[in-house]
């Protein structure tokens, strides 16, 4: 049996909400759909001690983190009765106020569409071998901790 | 014993000072722990995770030659 | 004191993706916030006999919808940290595929956002006086019972 | 007694007819039931809300002369 290549999430740079507009305009053709589910992760510019936090600059061990996605998405689609999930992760810089992460569940039914997004942001979280830089306003940098 | 590379993510690209360094193969995960904690002290600080092969690995687990290893700080992603 | 007039939630029609866009992108400078929900209703396609439905025909008391989604939202923000909400709701013919419901919550974590979103579709299926007519390919409809 | 507006909505507006009748005040609401169920016997078979100024009523509610009154089935929005 063939093995099944990952879904490559990431993408350079910001998730523009044109990006997210089309996919939502995707959707329209498959009409068994009901609700849909969206989570967007936007950068914050946090205060730490004097600095301002201007940019997270994003990196990731890609390839197990998209084995590590596939695996997370077949246990969503085996829990939850969906018909779509579309997960993009940014890769190196996102300026505060962009998007750097963009979940998108479908399902006949809300329930399913909204118990599968949060999860699958959770997951994200915690599963995915990523790390964020946060970019200092004058110059300076910390590694994001995740809460 | 071949050498291989390993992969450093995140804090520990500054506190290793590269992204990837090339070893010999330590034999197993606790070995290579052993010659990462010698060749960086700071690292016996530093909370980290080894993958072999995009795998969480195990202490004792054995490093085949040719294995791609990463050692990765807490995942600060999203 | 002034009593506060109520938003419009109502649209004519469906809600274009592009809408969804602009809104989106018109959080970019509210940098505190971290996390956006966002809940999008679709008309499905359903079978009911030998009959599929081709769109819904929205209605509403609106006078009242407006003041009880007044009372939601100040639920909502009392009971969550939340930097905004915005909420969208069809009136009149929306086609299946297309989109009768935008609920779009923003918060400086996540977990608020979330919780918000998904209340507030609850709520709005519960507690607004709105009435879907399921209209049928041929011909004839039904009422919708929200389940 | 004034004459009033009593708005129906969803399947009433089938089995009434009609989104908006006339009727003179009948008191309560408990009263303005029976006065329904009288004109449009079906009504007692469906069940319905029914709200005073936005707000939903209670039995035996009083009705003011120009209030806002509505019967309103059960709820399918979203």
């Amino acid at each position: 049996m063939e093995k099944k290549v990952p879904k490559n999430i990431f993408r350079e740079g910001p998730i523009a909400p044109a990006f997210i507009a089309d996919s939502i305009a995707k959707h329209a053709t498959q009409t068994g759909i009901g609700g849909h589910s969206i989570f967007l992760g936007q950068v914050r510019a946090d205060q730490i001690d004097s600095h301002t936090v201007k940019a997270i600059d994003y990196s990731s061990h890609q390839e197990m983190a998209l084995e590590k996605m596939h695996v997370i998405r077949e246990e969503l689609f085996a829990k939850y009765d969906l018909t779509c999930m579309h997960v993009y992760h940014s890769l190196g810089m996102v300026r505060t106020g962009e998007i750097c992460l963009f979940v998108f569940t479908s399902a006949k039914h809300r329930a399913a569409a909204i118990s599968a997004s949060s999860e699958c942001v959770e997951r994200i979280k915690t599963e995915l071998p990523v790390w964020g830089k946060e970019i200092f306003e004058q110059d300076g940098y910390q590694w994001k901790i995740n809460s | 014993m071949k050498q291989m590379d390993i992969l450093f993510f995140g804090q520990l690209t500054d506190l290793v000072g590269a992204g990837t360094i090339q070893i010999e193969n330590p034999g197993t995960v606790d070995q290579l722990k052993k010659l990462l904690f010698e060749k960086y002290p700071a690292m016996t600080n530093t909370s980290f995770t080894i993958a072999i092969n995009n795998k969480l690995a195990v202490a004792d687990e054995e490093i085949t030659d040719g294995a791609t290893i990463a050692c990765m700080p807490p995942f600060s992603g999203g």
